[in-house]
């Protein structure tokens, strides 16, 4: 009775030999090689693929969680992380849901057999609608670069025009992105920014722009933190010139902050990751696209887009609206292309908008106000720091200048690492006009003690001024 | 269930979580936190979300849940050229680890070394698998990986100072719509080539399209018919010839691993996509990953960064020379590549060639069944499929009336799911079936014996068929108006709300 | 979804999982590990399990979970008494976190602090609830802290040598099955006090058999009906004077907290059951606890080990003076010692009195609504429930002859749960419900819909009531002979094929 | 625009004040105070619970998480604790089925609304009824003990006896609950084992048994880990006397082992933890009776028992069993009681038993008793260490034997904790005849590695015989 060698697959059912047999029997074969006979011997690999040998169930989890194991997670640590990605609070409902078997496992059906999934899909769009006071919502794209870069390209079909602007303080990262996106047929020219406020600055913007313009876009809050207050105005600026405007936008904001609808938007964009999304090393990242219900605009859209259709028996039904404007249906001429995107992501954005409802939304946008100005003003108090760099109104981040202290981001960020806190995004590299600045974000889950410890130890690795490396082991 | 719009389960005052508070010390020190707001910019009137408790939200979308399909729970095979094959449990569960889910991608490198070696790692299988030189899985889903790809061509081409000459991308009739759809992006005209009456594209065809004109040939092999082009390395030869660069949609590559690879078959690049072959679910539409793979000549255009592996730390480059920027924010969907690597682990070198032989049996024994149903055929050549297999209901449709999509309805009766084809549908009347590996014989059986079940039902009572279904949550869509008319289509509730007020026609349940 | 039984599965040579394997080189030093083992006691014959693919498991499972009514899912306020109320999300994903999963009953305390602290500050809280002074978390679930308590009574007895003599424990008619059965194990002898026309029990009775061979009280209170007996205190106090023990069964506690304790109804020990008033989910019915609390001239007595705390270390003591011993292996349960700490946690004292208010609430409306169904009735006393009321439809069944068994059934049509009563039917055409604080007042509204519905279609087409359910997994089953006769009855499906062949004759669904 | 100090808890609908006052009108009442009014004022509790401030749902998590990670898990360290409660590899489906929401909140429905229910634990029946081979297996109770206690009961009912026959080598804790769920009315008597073997002695036996013995309870594995070879002729040996032999058994030996029926066994019992539960410090207990299909058996289940009925239209129901003998039936003469017990516990075991088949239950045993001679081969080697202390082959677990290092178990415990490693139960207390001894546990889990490991850190702890205590500031 000794152990078999060879046995079945658990994922693999039909490695049992006799139903190999029987089956071949039925398709007229001798082998399952004679199956392959229609690739020609010339494209055969013949080799053996150097993997690693197979693990059982429990090796493998033992392996993978041993490397995990490797990784420092911001729940171990004190994360001042954004930049486009943030750690907020996830509901274990938002989990719970999208953990289901069904939702997990599920992708193209039909209405009748996927009735849930285009039902919490619909609702998805609904409440984003809600949320940034517009009547239509895709299915989610791949993420906010995503989505801003098809908020660009409808706007370029709509105008028939092929330039557009963009606000100097965009993340660098997300505007390669577009650039790639857009090119070759678009062209993309920034706008600078106010040096004191961060603000756009109008002047640069009125010269920039003409009547090729197909777009303006910019963001509310802008990528380093402050809210754009002029958006009004810049809209208007951008439909003088017969141009869109299209708004990027943090959606955790919108309890408290105006909708950009609300100043003249036409497009609204933005990222769904703070709406229930754990940060998955960016893997949470899910975008979205909102405009008003206009056909000019539905018909622009590369996405599905599910509306309410009656059945026979006068139930809700859903189904595609307007869908061959998809490259699903034409697929030289459709708008853009369409696929595989971010879908379980939209439906927990979707359950994660029905737990806040409107007071979660505004409870949610006031203490990440009130927590990141206290910590402005804490971070200020230390000498030769500067919260925020910018003479604005922040939201949730904020640029932290340590030019006064003499100390360069990468080590005062090493320093902190060693008493396990994660401090913000080093932008002296990215945005280096600004010298040694670090973006950091608070939201909802930062403590006062989070805060009080992150100047703490800021002030104690600041001082030092020339001891430098020698922190290091000092660490716990 | 009869279960309503969450709009409808609105109660003022209810609440299904509370946020974090503000310490009373921070509140008596900042106040509200809207002084600093100017008042253009604070928000006036509240966003109209419903208000529910947590337990209604939770049985709201449980129920919902319930209403879906996953191929969990079904003999998922009706959703050819997708490769809905079983999904492991115990991978769901490594990527619910808090290691994973609680990491922020700008964290520094010594801080994710697991993560990066799992990635590091795959790119290493990945490599075995295709033959290209380098991997990166930023494109989170196959059609970016697509036009990640034709980025790239442009990228190749701009660098040698023929980005604008080199405008024209060929492709096959039986391949995804992103492949075309992508390149169009990318500023390309698409040539298509037709399938000969075999199914398989013309060497002849390819040999007059192409020129100096001619930036990249993207091709699925074996295309959505299941049909393995075996000329294959003459295509790409011809394009080589002609400066083109040759990039292969491997999306589904679930029939050829351990088999054949990109390499051998003069493909400059390839993706995989890792929710279809390599097991990570589909999520009702992603997040996922298209893994895309390039020669050692090209790795320079990739999205970065990649991972790299000095023999003992991991770090990211991001300074490939010409990369074409990125295409996704951070490192793509770092769940799925685990997921995927995941998969590899369990299965190693034999068998993921025995996920190919079975995928293989399992489809050509359902193309020997399906063929025997009345009224279904295979067009093109006899035999000579590889992983799924596109059919046709065109006879059964002359005889009797009943469609594709009216048997699709019927399916769900039966709890499958049931595919028909892309746009165009080249061939009439069109179903795309792939059974992959995870089923086994008795599986197919059932499936087959829906089918066989809604042939003779179409011959004998085409209504029942015509008028289906029957015990889905809902009945048949009366869609055309609603969906087409600017009057009429509703794509939020609000919308809905504006323009219908029809709640009251809805039919109850008991 | 119309499921096999997993054995109707077997396909030989497939396989659900494979265990971790023997390296090689302890094989090759040890053999194949049955050297060793005496010929008699190897294993001759396989075990007859079905062989299943993994995936084919999962969808089985998949599947019956679906036909199953979590409370989860519907407005779960049928199972009177058993206070199904709202399982919080997050409480579940506390308990799944390895830090506990993955803990040893025997590891040393010093690796299991967090754990220690979580029990310990449970029976603080516990403390407060109930005034009592200890609590023990091992009995895991009611019947069993019932069997602990009617131990620690014998026990008690015991010591002070009256343990022969006082072999009578006392107990009413409305109250949980287990209150007498554990007490009979314990080898006493029952005597129930009837309820009065107003449905409390007499005092007088009372006083009528208490004498020297008493040996303990138990009671609920509220009773199933509801109904808060306000002379308790006079009850205990002659128990009392008997040299009886009065122990109190508080299972379901959830019209009390903050409202009422224990300690001031003069009882000596009482229990709560995490699983109800607490928010642990029940799991089909366990693991779950009973939550043991003493005075302390009982501490001695408790089943051991229990936590204590020198203010810094947590520690089991498990010396108690005259403990009973154990009632459970370790600890009890200890993921619901954990769930009951965060519900608690969540909710603060406050919360924990706003519970017992809306559950009261709710269940007076309810009861005043019930009243109103043509039918329907509520015995004894009018007014005066708190959190449950145990109902009739005895008008009902005499008017039209449908059954409160018929209404059960019927009630499945409507996606609800529905209770009876437990035996014996003492409320005639019984049934009992108890809305919680979980539930809507828009849920409550559904639930009497549905009664209302289903009475008035008693009136009007009984037999429609009578042959329910018609949206059901299966039809009314036809159980006398299959359930009660030896010759027919299968507890297995090894002897359901010794006894039947019956395959046959089963309905296929489409 | 401030924080709204009062709010709906989010797990109770009905605070909203409007709604309740709607509710109340209904009511006819003033106030939910009113609704009291039944309990008189000198029971009603009018102080404040000193309870700790309620935490929202995210700082609930970390307030947990925080306490939790004080913990030290067994996958964090080599552990061969057993004793009752075992490590071993849980398989991930296990985990997702009785982690579903249906299967976690559902309880006493019916067979039309819980289908699922009864059918997942009547095949959970059938499956162990095949591992034990007997035709009759119950709802599961609330672990081994409980089921023991239960089945010496059931013997005691059907001979209508009072005295129980029991091995001095079972576990103390589980006899002082079988004492105690026998008394007063049923006399427990240990039998002596073999002082070289650990079996049971028949001298010994043979003397204690008599016609007032209802059952002779013994184990296999027994607690010490031995496997008990006489099973035949104890049973024998009981049924000469009119006596019931009662075999508790670990059923992951049963791939491997004979099942107790085959060597006379009349009721099996057991602990169903190793077929998929995690140790959850004790939590994954629940216990199982096997006997065969006879009406005498039957009728003294105090447990449910489901069996198959038809319904109207011939499909599967199913129902319970002879109901009238149980405690919900009637209170005071059904047998014993029923209630809540470990229903989630049975399903799981069921998709356990599923998942491995009879092969991976073969292979399970196989691997076990590999690796479990390979720890004693290689814990014997070191000096003054003897694996098994007994002359018998052993399951899983065996007695280590340290008197002759003339170190305490508690001492070489600590200095193997120091080194991430749980030792053995510490038998030194509990079977004091037996000195300085633990009881080890090897599964398929344990590497050669581990096992490796072990022997080295025992050696090189027990080598250093004068150090003692010292070695704690060794520890890395």
């Amino acid at each position: 009775m000794a152990i078999e060698k060879q046995i079945a697959h658990p994922y693999i059912p039909n490695t049992v030999p006799e139903v190999q047999e029987e089956m071949l029997r039925e398709i007229g074969a001798e082998s399952i090689e004679e199956l392959f006979e229609g690739i020609p011997e010339s494209l055969r690999f013949r080799g053996k693929m150097d993997l690693p040998q197979p693990l059982t169930e429990y090796r493998l989890r033992q392996h993978v969680e041993t490397l995990l194991n490797k990784n420092k997670s911001c729940n171990e640590t004190v994360s001042f992380l954004g930049a486009g990605c943030w750690q907020h609070f996830v509901p274990a409902v938002c989990d719970e849901i999208n953990q289901r078997s069904e939702f997990l496992t599920a992708y193209a059906g039909e209405p009748y057999e996927d009735f849930g999934r285009y039902q919490a899909l619909f609702e998805y769009q609904s409440l984003v609608a809600e949320l940034v006071d517009m009547d239509v919502v895709n299915v989610p794209t791949f993420d906010w670069a995503q989505a801003a870069a098809t908020s660009l390209r409808m706007a370029c079909r709509m105008t028939e025009r092929n330039e557009v602007l963009l606000p100097k303080t965009i993340d660098p990262d997300k505007y390669s992105m577009i650039k790639n996106y857009c090119s070759p047929e678009i062209n993309c020219t920034l706008v600078n920014y106010d040096g004191i406020s961060g603000q756009i600055d109008m002047d640069d913007l009125e010269e920039k722009i003409s009547t090729k313009t197909a777009a303006v876009y910019f963001e509310n809050p802008s990528f380093l933190g402050f809210i754009e207050e002029k958006g009004s105005a810049i809209s208007e600026l951008a439909h003088q010139f017969g141009a869109i405007s299209v708004v990027g936008v943090d959606p955790s904001s919108l309890g408290v902050l105006e909708p950009p609808s609300h100043y003249g938007a036409d497009i609204v964009c933005g990222e769904l990751q703070p709406l229930g999304m754990h940060m998955n090393y960016g893997g949470g990242q899910a975008g979205f696209i909102a405009t008003r219900d206009e056909e000019k605009f539905i018909k622009e859209y590369p996405s599905r887009l599910f509306g309410i259709v009656p059945t026979v028996k006068g139930e809700y039904g859903f189904g595609d609206v307007a869908y061959e404007r998809t490259s699903f249906h034409d697929r030289v001429n459709g708008k853009e292309s369409v696929g595989t995107q971010t879908a379980l992501w939209g439906i927990t954005a979707g359950v994660y908008l029905s737990l806040l409802g409107p007071h979660g939304m505004r409870e949610l946008g006031q203490t990440i106000m009130q927590k990141s100005q206290y910590a402005m003003k804490r971070l200020s108090m230390i000498e030769g720091v500067t919260a925020s760099r910018f003479n604005s109104t922040n939201f949730k981040e904020f640029v932290v200048d340590f030019n006064g202290t003499g100390k360069k981001v990468e080590d005062i960020h090493q320093a902190l690492r060693e008493k396990d806190i994660f401090g913000g995004k080093d932008l002296s590299s990215t945005f280096p006009e600004l010298g040694q600045c670090g973006l950091y974000c608070i939201t909802e889950i930062h403590t006062k003690d989070d805060i009080d410890r992150l100047v703490k130890e800021i002030e104690s690795c600041t001082k030092k001024k020339s001891q430098g490396k020698d922190d290091k082991h000092g660490a716990s | 269930w009869d279960e309503p719009l969450i709009f409808e389960l609105h109660q003022p005052g209810e609440r299904g979580v509370v946020v974090p508070k503000t310490e009373p010390e921070i509140e008596a020190e900042i106040g509200d936190g809207f002084t600093a707001l100017p008042e253009n910019m604070l928000r006036k009137k509240e966003p109209q979300l419903p208000e529910v408790s947590q337990a209604r939200v939770l049985r709201h979308y449980l129920r919902l849940s319930q209403e879906t399909l996953g191929s969990d729970f079904n003999v998922e095979i009706g959703q050819g050229t997708c490769t809905m094959k079983y999904i492991p449990k115990v991978n769901e569960f490594l990527v619910r680890n808090p290691k994973l889910t609680e990491l922020h991608p700008y964290q520094d490198e010594s801080t994710v070394q697991g993560m990066l070696a799992a990635i590091y790692h795959l790119d290493l299988a990945m490599r075995e698998i295709s033959g290209m030189d380098y991997f990166s899985f930023q494109p989170s889903g196959g059609t970016q990986a697509l036009f990640a790809m034709a980025s790239i061509v442009r990228a190749k081409h701009g660098a040698t100072g023929e980005g604008e000459k080199r405008d024209e991308i060929i492709t096959t009739m039986f391949s995804h719509p992103s492949q075309a759809a992508t390149a169009v992006v990318k500023g390309y005209k698409i040539i298509t080539l037709k399938p000969d009456e075999d199914g398989y594209p013309r060497l002849e065809d390819l040999k007059k399209v192409v020129s100096d004109r001619t930036a990249g040939f993207v091709v699925a092999n074996p295309e959505d018919t299941g049909i393995y082009n075996p000329r294959i390395k003459e295509f790409t030869d011809i394009v080589h010839k002609a400066g083109g660069i040759c990039y292969y949609d491997q999306a589904n590559a679930n029939g050829l691993l351990g088999i054949t690879r990109a390499k051998e078959a003069g493909f400059d690049m390839c993706f995989f996509n890792l929710h279809k072959t390599f097991a990570a679910p589909h999520m009702c539409g992603g997040p996922a990953t298209g893994a895309l793979g390039v020669k050692d000549e090209l790795k320079q255009f990739l999205p970065g960064p990649i991972v790299e592996c000095d023999g003992e730390k991991y770090r990211l480059n991001h300074q490939l020379a010409s990369s074409i920027g990125k295409v996704r924010s951070f490192h793509g969907v770092p769940q799925t590549v685990l997921r995927a690597y995941a998969w590899i682990r369990s299965l190693g070198a034999e068998g993921l060639k025995e996920v190919a032989k079975i995928a293989v049996l399992n489809n050509n024994y359902l193309y020997h069944k399906v063929k025997e149903i009345r009224g279904a055929s295979a067009p093109y050549v006899n035999g000579g499929r590889l992983e799924q297999v596109r059919y046709s209901w065109e006879q059964m449709t002359e005889e009797t009336g009943v469609t594709t999509e009216d048997v699709q309805r019927r399916m769900t009766d039966f709890g499958h799911h049931y595919w028909t084809s892309h746009h165009p549908y080249v061939v009439p009347q069109p179903f795309t079936l792939e059974p992959t590996e995870s089923y086994s014989k008795e599986d197919l059986d059932e499936y087959i014996a829906a089918l066989t079940q809604i042939s003779k039902e179409a011959y004998e009572e085409p209504e029942k068929v015509q008028n289906a279904p029957y015990r889905s949550v809902i009945h048949k869509i009366e869609e055309e108006d609603f969906l087409d008319n600017p009057d009429k289509w509703a794509v939020t509730w609000r919308a809905f709300l504006k323009k219908h007020n029809w709640k009251e026609g809805k039919v109850k349940s008991e």
